[in-house]
């Protein structure tokens, strides 16, 4: 077992104390390693959460630097990171909130070149991506590496997260197939977002991966969590695993990760 | 508890036992816990010159089986008054662990375990059971159980059981300490004298984990709050409490058997 | 109408974009007052969140300090922060964000003598209270001065919300009438509380706060939302206001704000 | 795309009238809207002396409706080649408008619009209309559409339409300007040259916030995203374009009535 330190104890306090967490839990998450996709709107609650838990490595990687429009709910970075990556802005206020947390940075795109040697270094990843191309890329990365990952996005006022266990529970493209084409997107009155609505979605992917980690409680698995904050409805929609899913299905077409930029996939 | 609440702040004479009309009941004997009776000796020799006292509370089966040491509002070698403020948390703690309120003790540190005149006068629930514990060496019974009914006193038989320790004695012959002998091999040991809830807790669990299912636990644990919560969310994750006792200075050692 | 600067609409696009927010919708945040009580768990993401939303004023009542064993999961709060009080933690944590933003912090217990004078100022309440007690004062003290409030709690994994509009929808006493018994509230091991949670819970009343001052949508009145994050299910339970409740109903009993103490109010 | 893609980089003679064959299609005429003339015209017009190019698009009546501006890859005075990694790009948008492909122009800014034997050699699709902006001062035509068939060129008739433009003028004495006259009063304007998506929604926004309900807000935008996203949204919102042209720097001018 490992040795806990008193301050260890004091912080993780809430957790050991929890049944279904515990020692042994505080362990795992301890060493767990997870990869936050994108450290925008859904990264961001994600990093501080899973830094506040205590997660051993967490992995960021965004190409982004912090912009003023960011701040409306990015909120682990500040006015004063704007122009910075928003990786180092990230990882900043990971350090601050728990300094035992191994941050490590990936300020790059993530494409097909990187995306498989990077998700198999990890226990778990969130797609916190902010666009279908990477969505689609994690998933298939993560299919192809067997790594554990939660889904998530968020549109005005709405979200929908699932978590996906490859091989055994249904992934992205066995619900949605491919990416929309790129001018199916509209890109423009779409970028609006409740701020709050960031929270809500990124906040659920975090406690989807101390979950995962701990091994408590019944992940988010064949099933698409969907909200709509306008409202405040909450919807879970069964999902199954499909046979004729070009990534996980019996004869998958997709047997390698490729880029799927919004111009060359959309042909 | 308006028996208890209507205890008056008035010194009393030494006790005497002319004002006592000593009658034995004759039914059945009143049953009291070891812990119970540890908990009220050590209390006493705590507080010892004032006199200790406080409310008791028995199981479904009409045993006695826990003290509540409460503060005497006099602070008198004396006489004694359970603080007001505290009446109503601690009947509210004796429901809440499933238990109801049986009497009032109070410990004579300088004399005889009879009651006073005013012990006399002004018990005024004849329901409850008044128990007084003498501080006095080499007397032949350092607790007694009186009830109290119209200004007279009928003493009880009185039994201290260990029955909820195994292993454990039933000697009356002072509060049982930590070294007593247990049937159980401890494993690991853990002293928690000053950590409040719920770091206790924490420690607890953490010690846990060290150990191997089946393996035994020994905590210290401080009165109030700890005794009360940490066995309750100890069992309810599956493991045994072997031993339950309260030591000398208030506080108490639980054996725990981590879960299979 | 406010006038902009580039700045602002830089900022605050993402919410000018949404229909359901606008341009007007934005004044009104910049316009709103919002009291978080407690600068814990739950208030920590509201405060976060609303300051980047760029609500007006956002006040913050509590009388602790940062604890080590806080920091799984009061994202507002660092580890450099432990010792001082949670309100000027969180403010510097706001204010990092957006300094537009008007912190007023009240480093204070929240108590019969002050409840009524604080929310009044206000235009919104968030009741990120950890116990009892507090919940019921802000309860009434609300209902008392018509201010409307979001009434929050978290246990474990699980959290329970709901959005009170004073006269109009059930009030939290219409649902649980009076505080529980202080013996009845298991104080140690109940401590344990998924860090994450905190953060589901809190980021669903900072966008009830923000649907409320925009007048987006539909609030969470005349319904308890509850979720439990280990099976992670969303529940709506339908209420109504009571014609009996002691506050708000036809002959109320309560008509001022008491202290409420874990052992007075138990009798 | 292949056709364009084909269009080699390389320099060819100034167009001589021997080459051309001259015919009379004598079927339906090619319709131009003012839009796509007047884009094609200011096109020409900015890159003068190069060559400007770009694709054509028709809409569901086969009406050439948009002019798409693309880089002239060869940068040269008097030979054109579209830039191949635009191609994917602009065929993708015009599909995202619900258009086809209908041709290739490109501009011959020193002499008139009639294709050059080389345009002839390269023409490689026999379906694409080719049409060719002149910016000789005095031409009778300054546009014409060709059709290149096994290197056999037919001129088509060629008609540029108003019809889209309320107020619109269909002469072909130039690019219509901002200026032009407008059945709407404009109580407010905002000049988005140069600030893309979202951003230029959110300033839209804010104006007619600005302005008070049935009141005309005028807003020039940028070509390209700015110009596919802004009005749809403003549309969503329930707010009328009354007026949508394109400015002969290639931005468009709307004008937005405010909802009641």
């Amino acid at each position: 077992m490992r040795e806990f330190t008193e301050e260890q104890l004091e912080r993780y306090s809430r957790h050991i104390l929890l049944a279904e967490v515990g020692v042994e839990g505080q362990e795992r998450l301890m060493d767990g390693r997870v990869l936050v996709v994108g450290a925008g709107g859904l990264g961001s609650p994600v990093a501080l959460y899973l830094a506040a838990a205590g997660v051993g490595v967490v992995g960021i990687v965004d190409n982004d630097t912090v912009d003023r429009s960011n701040l409306q709910r990015q909120i682990a970075h500040t006015t004063a990171d704007i122009g910075q990556p928003k990786v180092e802005s990230a990882a900043r206020a990971m350090r601050a909130i728990n300094p035992e947390v191994q941050v490590t940075t990936h300020h790059c795109f993530l494409d097909a070149s990187n995306v498989r040697q990077l998700v198999r270094q990890y226990d778990f990843v969130i797609d916190g991506a902010d666009n279908f191309p990477t969505k689609f890329l994690v998933n298939d990365a993560c299919l192809l590496e067997g790594v554990p990952f939660s889904h998530g996005g968020i549109l005005r006022f709405t979200g929908q997260t699932m978590t996906v266990l490859p091989g055994k529970s249904a992934c992205y493209r066995c619900v949605f197939r491919e990416p929309p084409p790129p001018d199916a997107v509209p890109s423009c009155s779409q970028a609006g977002v409740l701020g709050a609505v960031a929270g809500m979605l990124g906040t659920i992917q975090a406690a989807e991966a101390l979950k995962f980690l701990t091994g408590a409680g019944e992940l988010l698995t064949n099933r698409l969590l969907s909200f709509d904050a306008l409202a405040m409805r909450f919807r879970s929609t069964p999902l199954q695993r499909q046979d004729n899913c070009p990534v996980c299905g019996k004869e998958p077409s997709i047997t390698e990760v490729t880029d799927c930029g919004p111009i060359l996939c959309a042909a | 508890m308006h028996t208890a609440q209507t205890v008056p702040s008035i010194p009393r004479p030494a006790p005497s036992s002319a004002t006592v009309a000593q009658e034995n009941s004759g039914g059945d004997p009143v049953r009291l816990t070891q812990e119970a009776y540890a908990e009220m000796a050590a209390h006493a020799q705590r507080e010892a010159p004032i006199e200790a006292c406080g409310y008791l509370a028995k199981d479904a089966e009409g045993r006695i089986c826990a003290a509540f040491p409460m503060t005497n509002a006099d602070k008198a070698e004396d006489h004694y008054t359970l603080d007001p403020a505290e009446q109503f948390a601690v009947v509210k703690a004796i429901r809440s662990q499933g238990l109801r309120l049986a009497g009032v003790y109070h410990s004579h540190p300088a004399s005889p375990a009879r009651p006073s005149p005013e012990d006399i006068r002004l018990a005024h629930d004849p329901d409850l059971l008044y128990l007084i514990v003498t501080l006095l060496p080499g007397e032949e019974k350092p607790v007694r159980a009186f009830r109290i009914r119209k200004q007279t006193v009928t003493e009880l038989d009185l039994v201290v059981e260990g029955a909820s320790l195994p292993g454990g004695s039933s000697s009356m012959s002072g509060a049982p300490a930590q070294e007593d002998k247990t049937a159980a091999t401890i494993h690991r040991a853990i002293d928690l004298h000053g950590v409040g809830c719920p770091m206790n807790l924490v420690k607890v669990k953490v010690a846990l984990a060290a150990i191997e299912p089946g393996q035994h636990l020994e905590v210290v644990l401080d009165d109030g709050p700890p005794i009360r919560n940490v066995p309750q969310s100890v069992e309810k994750e599956g493991h045994a409490i072997l031993e339950r006792r309260q030591l000398p200075d208030g506080a108490w050692r639980l054996v725990i058997r981590k879960h299979q």
